[in-house]
């Protein structure tokens, strides 16, 4: 479903912000990329949604390939990846419903009542059904970043990407949050959680890679893949 | 079918938004995008009439040519042959004296006077008439010299000045129209062009996320385009109303004013909502280009 | 320096975000204010730099008293309470430097060299100098929230808030700023921060307050004051 | 000080990056305040033309006031009291018949022609200087008619009727000048509001960042004043620039064409710039009102 194959990225000003990434992630399966402030957490996911491509190397998510992806058809692989962002990216001037609903209407997969009860079902599972007409200035930091990843989970998508998404939530509600990805992900959707926070993964046992510098490794082994 | 439904919904909705949010924005744009389009409408309007004037001239155009006394029948025929063959004329009918003076009679209604003049000084005539489409005031032109220096002709008449006049203002105000239509065009290109921008740029961050989350650009530029085709066709429908209120005031005066026809109208919506949308268009495809990839 | 006197914040459609909340801080003192998401404190802290006024009670800062302040005097108090938002709150189009330098612009305290210094002493202290450049979105969420504290201290003030100072960041890398907060408190600075991790004042032995749905509790004691 | 220094200039760095960053929205600023501002120069600029000719009309101003042959000298020095007396008149200096021939005859360049005439038919004058200031057309009117009504006048000869019209002129000018002056200042303070309006909308995350780490609204309005200043000083400028260029072309061909006064030029400059800065308030106001207070 994901695969990262050799790849490095290089921000302008020659900051190496990933370095020979290598790792593959199979529909159903979950990885934790685990690292300090600056690691390359964000940039790494960044490329599988494309907002960034590799300097060198190959990212390959679903049928798209980084190398090879025209611009145009970059949207369709946006739309079969969900993404709660670390700094939340909600339209400040829409309700957290419509916030929600926005994927529904870019892919324009359901009509009115059947968009709605997706969008409710989604708000729901996050515990903010109570707060949809609220605009997020009108909510609280992790109520935002709860309202994120309903849109990131609305659209069923087939990649689910996480960064940093209990980083504004206290112990209760962050275990709840990973316990709605761990659910999503077990409906068969890849899924990479990126975050601070190595109890997570540990709490969980689930599989986590260390990344440090732009190098990513899995623990107990040399470097991925 | 609900989904197209519901989808379009959501773009007329956002559109509206925009355009309600701004009021006293949305009221400067109207002002000025209808104000020019008064200026246009204006020309129009007179050119419609104009058009109508001419219209009714060419419908009485034809041309008169008086037979000198004591031509021959067959120098007739001869002569009716000739004009019947030019390639403008429809047909060709003969007045002869007699019929002239019933004809002329008629018109002054039984006076007296004119029996009174013992013979008849009126001359026969051929009533020339145009083919409808070959009626312009250079072929008539033409056509009236030619059977001028028809021998056995004595004089030809026909309302060449007046409509080759006519065809001259016409032809003038066509290029008024082009050039008055371009710039009200540019005016209106420009003011909505500049309250898209403003619509763009009051939800800069909304757009890239949406882009971040799959939106297309068609997406993202839907809800613009609309607002803007708001602006123009609400501009455009107020001008027209203001243009037919102006033409009611001019016809309490001058019955016999026209309004736009129906291809002028054409014009006009073409060329506000036209130019509106290029503006539109211009402004989205430099505003979203690059930054919001 | 800064007292709550029966404070109550409702939001309109009657949300109640905190009620009845009396506390006290001196010049020098710091509190901590643990909860969970949605518990009142960010209210709490808009508070202080009134961006919020109470819906009854009382905020005293400094001399500037809720009740009474008049909407120009607002800016004078804000001048003098550095604030580390949750959402960072940095200027999108300005590099880091400049959104450091931006309290000391808006004071106009110093001139060019001495802004330029203070500056860069703030950037340091949260080990950002080399980033200096760098436009926010080419930060990491890290790298963001610790521009936030460089400009929340640069201007030296009477007040500093921290709405989850260390929620983008890693143990080490939280452990430091935490620290920074600490040393800016103990030159004399009346402190608050606002966490879910209820670690972070442990840790430390702080004075800490527990919030939930809007009633601030001070632990081993009845409501504060 | 220094502080101040370092203060004004990051407004002005401010300024200028809002000015300098959507070049094609400047640029289409630019053209249309000054095309704008070039309309009402023009008008200014005619305006100070009839001033100038006015004013050398004025400085020549006088009545001649021609004597009856034969008015005895008591007669003339009581006409003379009477004409001095009158408030307007500055000075009254005789100009008698020999006088008189002597000044046609130099004027002639010593011709022959007069000397075959024998007598001498000019008539003796009094030539009436009339007080600056109160030079007007009526005045000067009144003035004469009252010279024209003392016994032993012939005649009275000045430059009334042509001075009564440029004043005629000149007050009519006047009034073109404020319409026209309103009309361009409101089209200046729209364009430049909205560029205003603009780059307001394109920061506006940065200034809600700022009002919440304390910045008054002076300290969010400055740059956004200067940015408006800047647009409006420069469209002025090259306003005035093409104005003088236009006028240069104009002096090839008729070179006592003047340019404007230092006060008409002060008015231009009041006018846009004014214009500019009312704009540029209004929309602050307006804006940034509350929405980020
Ligand atoms: N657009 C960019 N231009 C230049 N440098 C960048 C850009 N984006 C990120 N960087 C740099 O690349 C490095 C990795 O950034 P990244 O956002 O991936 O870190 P992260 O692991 O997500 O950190 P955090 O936990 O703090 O969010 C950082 O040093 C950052 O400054
Ligand atoms: N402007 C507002 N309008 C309406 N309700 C609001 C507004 N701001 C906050 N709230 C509500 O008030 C409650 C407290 O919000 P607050 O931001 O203070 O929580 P918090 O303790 O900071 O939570 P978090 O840890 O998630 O940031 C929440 O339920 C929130 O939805
Ligand atoms: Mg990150
Ligand atoms: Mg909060």
């Amino acid at each position: 479903m994901i695969r990262f194959f050799h790849v490095t990225k290089t921000y302008p000003g020659n900051r190496v912000a990933l370095s020979d990434v290598n790792f593959q992630i199979q529909q159903g399966e979950i990885l934790f990329v685990v690292g300090p402030s600056g690691a390359g957490k964000s940039t790494l996911l960044k490329m599988v949604y494309m907002g960034e491509m590799p300097t060198s190397g190959q990212v390959v998510v679903g049928g798209f390939v980084s190398n090879t992806i025209p611009r145009s058809k970059i949207p369709m692989l946006r739309r079969q990846v969900g993404v709660v962002f670390q700094d939340f990216r909600l339209i400040q001037d829409r309700t957290a419903f419509e916030n929600v609903a926005l994927p529904l209407r870019i892919s324009g997969t359901s009509g009115g009542t059947e968009l709605k009860q997706r969008v409710m079902n989604a708000l729901g599972r996050v515990g903010l059904c109570h707060r949809r007409s609220a605009l997020p200035r009108e909510l609280s930091g992790g109520e935002q970043q709860r309202v994120a990843l309903a849109r990131a989970i609305v659209n069923d998508p087939m990649v689910l990407l996480a960064d940093e998404p209990t980083g504004n939530l206290d112990a209760v509600v962050g275990d709840q949050i990973i316990q709605i990805i761990c659910d999503i992900n077990a409906g068969g959707t890849a899924t990479i959680v990126a975050t601070h926070n190595e109890a997570v993964p540990q709490k969980l046992g689930c599989r986590a890679a260390r990344i440090n510098e732009g190098r990513l490794f899995e623990p107990g082994g040399g470097p991925l893949f | 079918m609900e989904k197209f439904l519901s989808r379009t919904r959501y773009f007329l909705g956002e559109a509206l938004q925009g355009f309600v949010r701004q009021k006293s924005l949305t009221a400067a744009t109207l002002v000025s995008t209808t104000a020019s389009l008064m200026v246009f409408g204006i020309v129009l309007l007179v050119t419609a009439n104009v058009e109508l004037v001419s219209a009714r001239l060419e419908q009485r155009k034809g041309i008169v040519a008086f037979i000198e006394d004591g031509v021959s029948n067959s120098q007739m025929d001869f002569m009716r042959q000739q004009m019947a063959a030019q390639a403008e004329v429809e047909s060709v009918a003969f007045v002869s004296k007699e019929e002239a003076l019933e004809q002329f009679r008629k018109s002054l209604g039984e006076d007296q006077v004119l029996d009174a003049l013992g013979s008849n000084p009126l001359p026969a005539s051929f009533e020339v008439k145009l083919k409808a489409g070959q009626g312009d005031a250079e072929a008539m032109e033409r056509v009236a010299a030619f059977i001028g220096s028809l021998k056995g002709i004595e004089e030809v008449s026909y309302g060449g000045p007046w409509a080759l006049r006519l065809d001259r203002l016409l032809k003038s105000l066509t290029v008024l129209n082009v050039i008055v239509g371009a710039v009200v065009g540019l005016a209106v290109a420009f003011v909505v062009a500049n309250v898209v921008r403003l619509a763009v740029l009051a939800r800069k961050e909304g757009i890239a996320i949406m882009r971040v989350v799959g939106a297309t650009s068609h997406f993202v530029r839907a809800p613009f385009l609309l607002e803007g085709l708001f602006h123009t066709i609400l501009s455009a429908l107020v001008a027209l109303g203001l243009l037919y209120a102006v033409h009611r005031v001019f016809t309490q005066r001058l019955p016999d004013i026209t309004f736009l026809s129906p291809t002028l109208m054409g014009v006009f919506i073409l060329v506000g909502v036209g130019a509106g949308m290029v503006g539109t268009f211009l402004t989205l495809h430099e505003v979203l280009r690059e930054e919001w990839a």
